[in-house]
């Protein structure tokens, strides 16, 4: 007797053993804890990921941008453009607008909030993971929406080089 | 809370709840055990059949219980599809159906039968002419739903139950978005088969029926006991069928006042979102449509992003069909009517109910009017 | 009224009806909206889903919700026979299996399956070693019942089960009456598939579930929207699935008391009825049966006159599976375990229930004795 | 406006004139006239039947009678025996014994009840419907419970002819 919660993956067996137990109240009590009434408002997003859609972070355009992308997913067909300026290979602003889901929203917020102030090798190393677990988190089938910030980030960050190689062919090697 | 989800579900109404309780407590009997228990579920079972094939202009031996308008549509479409094989093997529906009726018909085509998929205009109707030039010696069933579930707009079946009457095809509707919104009379129509669930129409969930005209040939799909005419077996759910009987004499009979209220709730609701937000369109507003429905797309802004800003708001509405809230591809009813992807993409359906308010409705406008602005705000295609 | 047709169906729970109420009032969302309306629905789903795996020791993702037992039973046999199709086309089962396995297994021999129907002994057991015998290259299913709804027989499924994993042929169970009155757990049966309805142990009408071993083959007979796996679709009965739940965990929880309640209340029933009437023979009798069972052939007078003159009392049994009232064919249960055709006809199932009390098996009795009198009295084949 | 009941062939039409009436609450009426608790024991079948199963009349055995009959139904394997006495040409006396369903039981009661008193002549004449009728009819699933008291009735009397057109081969003619 063990007491407390019983596991998914045991509660077979824990059921067959405590037959006559009180494996009942238990259960009719792990039951009740399932939240009936769910505290946010779409169970799925977390508070994090409804604040950085609610509220996202830098929102808008850079019209003397240093690096732009457009990046869109073919798969649900939602976009986004991102705009970064570097001082002294750092990003030192960077916005974004995006035509997206929540989760599409809410990622590339969160992608440029991390993304500001790291200097360019460093938000070249910036995955998905990274992002996802800033928020806490986000649903299974809204991982792919994530990536599109990421890929965003990623391309601008290559527009930003491929301009400058061509401004100043040399740096490269500096 | 404002619901305005009304054509994924409805609330019970407390009556039909009333009407349900004594047969979930006393009145518990198996409606084929044949002592007295058994035969006043029987006798409630029966009563039910009888009001239900009434609202419809039916006959009670025509009304089949079943577990909801999914499994009706199954029934109906394998049921005559198997029964007529050796007749023929061609299948008339349409790209806007539902799921059920959809996915039922793509099965058929992979058991080798010919399936013709109807387009629909811009309004997103079908033209009745088209499904007479689809017939042939081997077509052997027309399956076209009644009211679209994601725009409301009413198909102009009687037309076609001329065209499957004259030439002598099974004829079945979908009739689970119509049902309760709009008067249906299967004569009126001449449908052979006709499906419908409880829930869509402030009835219990898990309850539906399946009107089948008598000699309709039918193989049912399903075998077991000898309920249901041996078409649909299994023990009788008493309180779901009264449930479903009560429900459907409700609304039928405050259908004409609904329909009032409701069609002027949606007038002002659609002409002032028109009138004070830009890029909106409604989707089949030129068509007939049932009372309640509006369907509409927000230019440059996704759907599921206004959905939450109304969830955050206490308002509820939904992006097209409840059963396809994990799918992120575009609707398949607003692409058969030709609207474009991105356009598509930001839809929402707004499906009222009788107990929503003009003080609901203003408050949803107001909401609106704020997400819209706040999405585009940060929109990468506001510019469009 | 006495009820004592438990295996027909039961009443319902009323801690069951207190945990649908709040979803058939409040709470009725669609359980696949994306709101915190069909959320909190979708939770309730899955609280009932997990409770159902563990009372079954299976897994909350291999349960799938269907609209009741028979549902269940053609999800199971017909999924996997035709999602096996192509590796043979042999299923096994058993001669007292219920018309939901019977009349399917039959419409698959009328699609090209073999099937073969085991025999039962005197004492109504299949003997696992014929299954053994009767596996061949072609055996895709084996599907035997765990619990006759005629005599309560249980079926030695473990060994059945041992022999279905070691050819590792798919085995599937109608548990429909062995759930809630006997421990019933997925893997010490070795099941893939198992059928169970909720009437059957006080919980709502119209509702079932299949269980489904993870990677077991099934091609869902019925399509639509993408609800429970593909398996079933349709829009969830989110009150009939919490009061499946409730059902169980309350039949799963009171069952070792329940157990020794009616063990011994239908004891005393047999040996009385054995003692005090002559020519009465209890079908299964020397065979392990669920507690609740009792059949009993009383010779010369014929069943339904017996159960008139009950019902007349108010006294309410059966004289063999609730769909078959209609049916004047002698039970094909007793005819497997070689009952006499005459001695057949003369046959009462007496289903007892955790209500049932001891005063009211008493006066059964009296009863009993008094209506076999008086039928034979006027019996033609009295003398035998 | 005709108000009262609608019936079932009509009902149809009935709604779709009087959508906007109230139709409803005739409807309503009409089901709750549908018995929810029925009266009798079992719904099909109707108090007279109900006596004539629980107080069959005739039941008995004749041991010098005039006419015997066995009849079985084969599709229930139901059966039932019936005797006779003749007297002037009348049936003074009859009796059955059954082993039967409720409906074989009352509808032999009510075959005894029918024929005794009449003459052989009128006897023969009587059918399964005069049973029925004088029963106040018999759900239709039991009608060929039915056929088996009128069987054996008929089959007794032919027995009787057989008996006592060999006893006195001539009365035949008389
Ligand atoms: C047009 C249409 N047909 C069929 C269905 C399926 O009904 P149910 O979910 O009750 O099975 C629905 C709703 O889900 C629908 O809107
Ligand atoms: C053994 C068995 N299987 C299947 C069923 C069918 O269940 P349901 O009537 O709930 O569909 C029953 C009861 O009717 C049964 O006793
Ligand atoms: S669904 Fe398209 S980005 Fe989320
Ligand atoms: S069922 Fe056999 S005589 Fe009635």
């Amino acid at each position: 007797m063990q007491g407390g919660r019983v596991s998914g993956k045991n509660r077979g067996r824990f059921i067959m053993e405590k037959r006559t137990g009180n494996w009942q109240d238990l259960y009719r009590k792990e039951r009740e804890e399932e939240p009936k009434l769910p505290e946010g408002p779409i169970l799925f997003y977390n508070d994090l990921v409804i604040d950085h859609f609610t509220n996202p972070r830098n929102v808008g355009e850079i019209s003397d941008s240093d690096g732009y992308a457009l990046v869109g997913d073919p798969s649900c067909g939602d976009q986004m453009k991102l705009w970064i300026k570097v001082k002294k290979k750092k990003i030192s602003e960077i916005k974004f607008r995006s035509f997206g889901c929540p989760g599409a929203i809410a990622t590339s917020s969160m992608v440029t909030q991390l993304a500001l102030g790291k200097t360019i090798d460093e938000a070249k190393r910036l995955t998905d993971d990274d992002v996802i677990s800033a928020l806490g988190g986000i649903p299974e089938n809204k991982k792919h929406c994530s990536l599109m910030g990421i890929n965003a980030l990623l391309a601008a960050i290559a527009d930003y080089e491929e301009k400058r190689g061509r401004a100043n062919p040399r740096e490269e090697e500096l | 809370m404002i619901y305005l989800d009304h054509n994924a579900t409805t609330p019970l109404h407390p009556a039909v709840f009333r009407a349900m309780e004594p047969y979930m407590r006393e009145q518990f009997g198996n409606a084929s055990s044949s002592y007295r228990l058994g035969r006043s579920a029987k006798s409630a079972l029966e009563a039910s059949r009888k009001s239900i094939a009434g609202c419809l202009g039916a006959q009670p031996d025509e009304i089949v219980f079943t577990g909801g308008g999914t499994e009706s549509d199954n029934i109906a479409i394998r049921g005559v599809a198997h029964a007529l094989r050796s007749k023929g093997n061609h299948v008339i529906t349409s790209h806007i159906e539902h799921h059920a009726v959809l996915n039922t018909c793509q099965d058929l085509e992979r058991e080798g039968f010919r399936v013709t998929y109807l387009p629909v205009d811009s309004g997103g109707q079908i033209n009745p002419d088209d499904v007479r030039s689809h017939i042939g010696a081997e077509t052997i069933l027309i399956t076209v739903m009644l009211a679209n579930n994601e725009t409301g707009v009413i198909q102009p079946l009687s037309e076609v139950g001329k065209i499957a009457r004259e030439e002598q095809i099974i004829f079945h509707t979908d009739a689970v978005q119509a049902v309760g919104k709009i008067p249906v009379d299967v004569n009126e129509l001449s449908v052979d088969l006709l499906s419908l669930s409880g829930h869509k129409f402030y009835g219990p969930k898990g309850v539906g029926a399946l009107y089948v005209r008598r000699n309709t040939p039918i193989n049912p799909p399903f075998t077991g006991g000898h309920h249901e005419r041996n078409i649909r077996p299994g023990t009788e759910n008493v309180p779901g069928i009264v449930g479903l009987a009560e429900a459907l004499l409700l609304a039928t009979g405050s259908l004409p006042e609904v329909a009032q209220k409701l069609t002027g709730l949606r007038q002002r609701f659609e002409a002032t979102v028109l009138r004070k937000i830009n890029g909106v369109q409604i989707n089949g507003r030129s068509a007939p449509r049932v009372h309640n429905t509006s369907n509409m797309s927000f230019q440059s802004i996704e759907g599921e992003s206004i959905l939450l800003h109304l969830d955050l708001k206490g308002i509820y509405a939904s992006s097209g069909s409840a059963c396809s809230t994990d799918s992120p591809e575009p609707s398949h009813v607003l692409v058969a009517m030709g609207v474009p992807a991105g356009t598509a993409q930001g839809t929402i359906r707004f499906s009222l109910g009788k107990d929503n308010t003009d003080d609901q409705i203003d408050y949803v406008m107001e909401a609106l009017m704020e997400i819209t602005a706040r999405l585009r705000e940060i929109s990468s295609v506001r510019d469009k």
